[in-house]
Parts: structure tokens; C-alpha cells; sequence
């Protein structure tokens, strides 16, 4: 499997950033799951662990309680990332979690979102007649809501993902949440920018443009009008050390599944 | 106890034309493939599937035309590409397609194997999929009879049969799952009928050496099957791994709608006396 | 412990006889519980599997599925009763097989039961001002209306446990049952004989008499009028090969301490 | 994962005067004794106790007048008796009782463990316990949204505190319970404050090489405690069984009246310096 050439400047691979990005979202002593084909949230869980999240509680989607991921596979439920786990804990009992609040952090993909965060992972075109039967959301129309903090991370950024109405609300977004669930955050991280909602309206905007990229580039490939945080800025790069726990990690390069 | 040990072929003759049928495991992880294979081979047809997350073993059986319904929370062969023949079908309209998410399929396993109708979930307020109606876990929005909350109800979802391949299990019944365990016993207590299929046969007497190794007793199970490599290609914790390559193999064939020779290599192969 | 002196004629001990008659209303293959404080369910459901129903699912209240009792003990949860069990089963998972209809049988207690078979273990007296705190009804109220058959076993058939009216229902009898659970079977074995409901007003009749009792002793000693069923016979006595497994297993006499 | 490695006394802080307050085990097994103990000797005062069928923990809390409130399934000492305190305070009316049943005890708890405000049980119907009226746990009769059923809703029960007396623990909050778990884990799980108290410390690392056997993951539990014979006079499953002794000898001595000597002997002995 190739490794992938460089895909951006400053000879950061575009996986690495966003690995570490994601990385980012978790906060030490924060209780993570992530789910079915998930390698770079698996990447992200790792590499928190590693650095500033020490303490984090690591739940796989194969099960294991903070394992010590040695290889990533195509599979995220490969029982080998299971390694030296100090238990397991099943999805059923990390579901529970969720409803009880507990599950700060979880990792979730999508095909298209809108402006509100709503994502979409189940049909192109109509449920009833679909142009592209997707694969379906998994845990995103239950944990959207309720998670704290849900990321959605997406590998390729473009009018295509980013679309002004998706054609299905598997996810909700912001203006599809019962009004309990407002508060909790939603973040974005794409192979363009790191997006979240914080403003009044609860509609996405770009809160930082990766190294390589503009503010106009992440517009340009966006389906709606995207506001820029007050505070907007440059994705912090990873270090040699974050780059170097990854590709220890994932040395057959299953991190750049996606991106191809 | 009484003696449930069977033959691949009889146990397979418990799933009748039109069942609906739910498989342990998740994704390429104990998938009872050797089973679905045998499904296959004695032409099931218009099975209704529910799984949270299946892979290959759902696909295969839609390839292979055994399907009418499939409900899952996601269905997709992980990193190596999408089902080919659930998406083909499904767009195609020859299956019907009803996109359930993950936890209110759980629960509406959950619920079966609680013996209650339904079992409230939270989150799921303002997803579409709220609108996808169905017979078996389906959703209704109800309000907490004490807090007023506003929850889903998930009716109870109670298969037909469930057929769960494991590593260890004796003649009884009783069942050793290693490593991760999935719904598994969740959806052997919500079935009606409860097929294993196991790498191995261990004496009772083992089960009695290490009781709190024992994941299902015998008396939720109604047949046993001894299958070595019964969730090949997909993996069995403590026995083999996935055959990533095999997998891929599978997605080639059937892309380019070529599974006949697929099934004709590994399904019928040798067993085509019938 | 003393095993204590002859209750009964015939050389047959009031326990042995009362377990016998309980280990006779299971039958091969049905799954059984037994619950806390619960010597003679243990040994009637030892007896049973050892003798009629060798196929029977045996569910320990201290969680043993199928062990072999080889000694019984002041507490019926005592793990030492799970001895060789073939795996764990917990109480909530059998209450959950109750609810989906799979457990066929299980024992309960009564400090007090009327012609409906409504049991009392709650309080004598008042509910808000008891004369006597009982212990509580544990899973009587859950399982008697729910289980297929329930069997209620009492050491000391009298007036006062035997009575017209309840002083609380723990446990409901017919005429509290919600008509869903009416035909689930009641069945209450006594220290006179044993008793079922099975005529049309499903009011408690003398199934049977022990040996060296009759059914004006029984009516004596009943609080309401009871029934005779048409085909009253004598309880039948348990063989010798069933009074050694009983006296084999239960050496320290635990039997005995409901009979003191 | 944290250290949450702390000492009887300051686990005990956690429970203030007032908690609803739940304990593992189930009658004489693996009851948290020495816990109840050290609550004892704190003072705690108005505790509300809840669980499915306790037995001494229960009868000594009540005993030294740290209860206000106890809702149990049953509450007795098995073959050796009735509990003399929980009968004598009840019936004195020093003591609230609310009887709730097993089944929906154990739905009071799971719903909290889940998530959920409350979880439907069957049965019920009819019984005069549905009129016992209860803030936690409490009943009430709804139909299921999809059969119409009628069945009892049983309000969450979400202890202040659980605490669980199990065999193996590390100094982070993993947990390993041998032999019968009754329903531990899903207290643990429904209970805002865990605290554990266990019989060995044992290094993280052994977790590691036998993570089947975990029961508790570190992030359910708030407070590990080292406490050899901890469970005594109760068992601990692979460690010592019931001193059956011993508790006649409490049962004598509390139907005499003379606690205080029982307290003195056992449970402020060696204590007193505070």
C-alpha cells in the first residue's frame, strides 16, 4: 500500500494535520469512543493519548479500553487494536454512556452536511428512489445530538460534501435538534479548514484554515456562504514528534484510505 | 441439558423462506460466513436482515439474491469499499432498504431480549430517519410517563433466528465467545431461534472448569454446529484474522458483476452434490 | 444443627415429603429459578434434576447455572451451592427471561395467602402502621402473575397463614391479576398437602393430602372454605432413593430451620 | 487514566447525611462491610438505602441510626432470621419503608445505568405494592406505545453513591469481580459517585493480560479503596466465606437490645482515636 506522496506544503502530509487536528478536540481525562472505519480518529485517539490527553478513557469500536494501538488496520473493529486493553466495554454499554452524558468525545463522518451541521450518510437523492444508496449513518442520528462534542471530519472538501441542503438529515444539525440538545458542540475538520458554530445563528464557520490553504479556498469549495470566526487562524501544524507517532503507528498507511 | 448438536445443513433448514434473521459479530468480525454460505447454498429466499454494522456476510447473501429487506445502521465493507451488491440492489429497487442507526437497532434488540415491546432511546430528534417507517424497530416519539422527556421508542426487533459464530461451545449449547462479544448475547436472548456455529467443540466439563468464561448457557440456544473457519474470510479473535485480501478479491469480482464465479470458487465448490 | 425428630408417620420427615411434592411439579426440560431463603426450592430442584427432569435448566439464585449442590447453606446464595456450575446467569437476566415467557418455574414463600392465592410478605397489620414488618415480597409480585407456574411453599399450614383475607397483596392472586397473566398456574404446597386453583372460580382446592393427614385436618387449619378437587388423592411419598439424595446433600439439616 | 486511590475514612466523606445510597452484593455476599462501618463510625445520619435484597449491611446501618429510608425487595437475614433493627425501627416507625419488588428495583437501576428517566417491567399489576408511592423507583401504569400493553413504568433509580465491595481492583479504578456479579455492575453504572472497595491491589498491568476479566473499566469508577476481609462477616468469592457465626451472634445480641456492645466490639474497637 503506498504511503501517498505530499499532498501539501511545509511537507506536512494532509492525514498528519488533520490527524493531529482532531487530536486537538480531546481534552485530558475526556472519555473518546470512536466507530466503524475510522482510521484517523483512531490516529487522533493515539496520538491524544500520547501527548496532552494522558489520562483520556479510550473506548475502541473493537471494544478494547485504552489499548496500545501498534498498527492500524482497514477494519477500526480489528481485534489486533485491541492490544494489551485493559477490558472491554461494548458499543451497547458505550451507547448507555452517551444517554448518561459520560461519552464527551465522538468521531463521525459524512457524505454531505449543511450549514447547520446536518449530515448526510444515507441516500444521494431521494430515500425512496436514491440516485447513491450511501452505506447509512451508524450512531450519527443518536449521538449527534447528545455527544458534547461530535467531530465529523472529511477528507475531501468540496461543493460536492458542502452542500446548501443535504439531500437526507441522517445527522442533525443545529436547526434539527430538539431544543435539550442545542448546546452540545459540533466540529468540522476537513482537508481544508477546521469549522465549528459557535456564533448565534449556530451556522458553520471557518475557525481555522490549514497550513497551505485560504480562507478563500475553503469558501470557493463550500456549497453556502461560510462565516469566519472573529478569532480565525492558521491549523496549528503537528510536530515531528505527533507526525512520527503516527506514522509509527500506521506504518502500512491505512490513514490515507480516504484521501485516495 | 439436552443434546442441540447438528449438522451445518439442518441447522441451516431452521431459517425458512422470508425470516427475518439477525448475525453476530460486527463488520468482518465473526461474521458466520459459513453459515450464510450454507444459506446460499440451499437458495433461501426473501430473508429480511437486521445488524447494527454487517458487512460481507449481509452483501453476500443479497448478491446471491437470498434477500428482500435489509434494515442496518450501516452497512459497508469499512475501508475497502462500499457493499457492491447492497448498493447495487437497493438502487436498483430489488431490496428494500430501511436505514435503521445503530442504537435503536441495539435496543430494539435490547427490548426483545428484555421481554418488553419497545425500549426508549435518546438523541435521534430531528433525523430523517424518524421518517422511514417499519414493522420491526420502528420509532415512535413518546414523552417520559415521569420527566415529560421526549424520547423515541424503539419496538422490540425479535428475529426469526439468530446464528452467532463463536470460538468455543459444547453439545448442550453452553458457549465460550473470546474477545470482543458484540450484541451477541443480546441478540441470542432477543431470537426465537438460536443457532452457534463454533471453530471448536470443548467438553462440558470444560465449560464447568471456568463457568465465568461461559457467554451464552445452554438454554438460550437451540443448535450447535461445529464449523473450524466458520467465519472465514472474516476474523475469529484467538483462531485467525481477516483475509483483507480475499475481502478485496470478493469486491472486484463483484464489481464487475462477476459473482457467480465467486460463488461458484467458494460456496458451491465441493458441495454441489445436491 | 439437629436434623430433628419425626414429624409425619410412615417414617417420611415433613421436609422430605414437602420437597418431594415441590421437585414433582417440574418437569424434564423446563427452566427453574430459585430465589433467597430457599432450602427446600434448592433441594426439590437437586432432586429433581437428579431424578425425573435430568434435562431441566437450573438457575441458582446465587447465579450457577446447572451446579451440583452437594451441601446446602444458611443463605441460599451461598456460592458454594455453585459448585461445577456450567456458567453464570444473573438474576436480572433471569427476571428478563420471565418477561419474555422462558422461565417455567419458580418458588416463592408466604407468611400469608387467601383463597385467590394472593400472598402476603409485606407487613401484618397495617401498611402504614405495621404490627409486624415482614421481610418483603422480593420477586413474588413480578413473577407470580407472569410465570407459568409458581409454586408457593409453606412449613406450617394454620389458620394464620391460611386466612380469608390478606393483610397486604404482595403477591397476586387471581382476582388480582390483570387478565393477560390469569392462566399462568399456582400451585402451594403446605405442610398438610398441596393445593391448586384449577376450577372455573380459580379458588384454592385440596389437590392433595400428605400421608397420615386428611382433608379435615387440612380444613381445620385453613382460614376460608377450601375446595376438594374430584380426583383428591393421597400426595405421594417420596422413595428411599429420593429421601438419601435429600438427607446426602443437605447433612447439616438446613432443611429443617423453616419447620423450627 | 487517573489515580483515584484513597483511604476508607475519605472514601466514606463522599457519603453525605441525606445520600441515596446503594451496596453490591446481594445478602451475605460480598457485602461492603467494612465500609458500612466506617459510615457508622462517621456518624452519617438520614441515609436512604435502596437495593434489591440486602440482609446485615442494611439491619447495622439502621441499627446505629443512620437511616431514614430504605426501599428493598426484601430485606432478612435468610435462613438465620428476620433483621431484627429494619423490623424493630419499621415497626416503631423510626424508619421509613417503601417495599419496592426485585424486578423493578433492578429496572430502577438499569434505567439510570442506560441513561433513560425510567424502564417499563411486566408483572406488578395487581399488587398492592403499585400503591406504595415512591419518588425513586416510583411506579406508574402506561401502555406501550406500539401493543398497548399495559405495563408498570419504573421511575430511575440514580443512587448519590454505590458502593461495591469486589475481589480485585487497581489503583486507578479497574475492577475484576469474581464468582456471582448480582447486579454490581449496572449499579455502578446507574450510581452519580462509585466507590469500590477491594481485597487486593493488584498491578494495572494484570488487568492487561486478562482484560476479559475486567468488570468495571476505571472511567465507572470515583474511589478505590484497599480493604482486606472488607466483606466480612459476609463472603468474598475465592477469599472466605459467611462466618455464619458471627451474625448469629449480631442477631442474638440485636434481639437483646444490646447493639451497643455488638458496635463497640466490632465496629468502634481500635477506632476511637477520632
Amino acid at each position: 500500500m503506498s504511503t501517498g506522496g505530499k499532498l501539501m506544503n511545509n511537507d506536512i502530509e494532509m492525514p498528519d494535520l488533520m490527524i493531529y487536528a482532531m487530536a486537538s478536540e480531546i481534552k485530558n481525562f475526556e472519555t473518546v469512543l470512536h466507530g466503524v472505519s475510522s482510521p484517523l480518529p483512531v490516529l487522533a485517539m493515539s496520538v491524544a493519548r500520547k501527548t496532552h490527553a494522558p489520562d483520556m478513557a479510550y473506548i475502541s469500536g473493537a471494544e478494547g479500553v485504552d489499548p496500545e494501538v501498534d498498527r492500524v488496520y482497514p477494519s477500526s473493529f480489528d481485534a489486533r487494536m485491541n492490544r494489551n486493553a485493559v477490558g472491554y466495554f461494548g458499543l451497547h454499554e458505550a451507547f448507555d454512556l452517551a444517554q448518561r452524558g459520560e461519552l464527551n468525545v465522538m468521531f463521525l463522518g459524512a457524505a454531505q452536511i449543511d450549514r447547520y451541521g446536518n449530515t448526510n450518510l444515507s441516500v444521494i437523492g431521494d430515500i425512496d428512489q436514491p440516485k447513491v444508496q450511501l452505506p447509512g449513518g451508524a450512531a450519527s442520528a443518536f449521538l449527534m445530538p447528545i455527544t458534547p462534542k461530535v467531530v465529523i471530519w472529511i477528507t475531501r472538501h468540496s461543493k460536492r460534501v458542502f452542500v446548501d441542503e443535504v439531500d437526507f438529515v441522517t445527522g442533525q444539525g443545529y436547526n434539527n435538534r430538539a431544543e435539550a440538545y442545542k448546546k452540545n458542540e459540533l466540529v468540522v475538520i476537513s482537508s481544508l479548514g477546521v469549522m465549528n458554530f459557535k456564533n448565534s445563528d449556530r451556522v458553520m464557520q471557518i475557525q481555522s484554515y490549514h497550513p497551505g490553504h485560504t480562507l478563500d479556498e475553503i469558501k470557493e469549495n463550500t456549497g453556502f456562504d461560510l462565516l469566519v470566526a472573529p478569532d480565525v487562524a492558521e491549523t496549528p501544524a503537528p510536530s515531528k514528534e505527533v507526525i512520527d507517532l503516527i506514522h509509527n503507528v500506521d506504518t502500512d498507511g491505512v490513514r490515507w484510505t480516504e484521501f485516495r | 441439558m439436552k443434546k442441540v448438536l447438528t449438522s451445518l445443513d439442518e441447522a441451516a433448514r431452521l431459517v425458512r423462506d422470508g425470516d427475518l434473521v439477525t448475525t453476530g459479530g460486527a463488520t468482518f468480525h465473526r461474521a458466520p460466513m459459513e453459515f450464510v454460505r450454507e444459506l446460499v447454498r440451499q437458495g433461501k429466499k426473501n430473508l429480511s436482515l437486521v445488524d447494527r454494522e454487517p458487512a460481507m456476510d449481509f452483501d453476500l447473501l443479497i448478491g446471491a439474491g437470498c434477500v428482500a429487506k435489509i434494515r442496518a445502521g450501516m452497512l459497508a465493507f469499512e475501508g475497502l469499499g462500499l457493499a457492491p451488491n447492497f448498493r447495487k440492489k437497493s438502487e436498483a429497487r430489488e431490496i428494500i432498504t430501511k436505514e435503521g442507526a445503530c442504537q435503536p437497532i441495539i435496543a430494539g434488540f435490547r427490548a426483545a431480549a428484555m421481554g418488553l415491546p419497545s425500549l426508549p432511546v435518546k438523541g435521534m430528534l430531528g433525523s430523517d430517519l424518524l421518517d422511514i417507517s417499519e414493522e420491526i424497530g420502528g420509532y415512535k416519539q413518546v414523552e417520559d410517563p415521569f420527566t415529560g422527556e421526549k424520547m423515541i421508542a424503539v419496538r422490540a426487533i425479535q428475529p426469526d433466528l439468530a446464528v452467532i459464530h463463536v470460538q468455543k461451545a459444547d453439545e448442550y449449547g453452553n458457549v465460550r465467545i473470546e474477545g470482543p462479544v458484540y450484541e451477541d448475547v443480546i441478540k441470542a436472548k432477543a431470537a426465537k431461534t438460536v443457532v452457534v456455529t463454533a471453530e471448536e467443540l470443548i467438553p462440558n466439563s470444560e465449560f464447568r472448569k471456568m463457568p465465568e468464561a461461559t457467554t451464552l448457557p445452554h438454554f438460550i440456544v437451540d443448535a450447535v454446529v461445529e464449523a473450524p473457519k466458520g467465519a472465514y474470510p472474516c476474523s475469529c479473535f484467538n483462531y485467525y484474522d481477516v483475509d483483507y485480501d480475499h475481502i478485496k478479491e470478493y469486491l472486484r469480482v463483484a464489481a464487475k458483476g462477476q459473482l457467480k464465479g465467486y460463488l461458484d470458487k467458494y460456496v458451491y465448490w465441493g458441495k454441489t452434490d445436491e
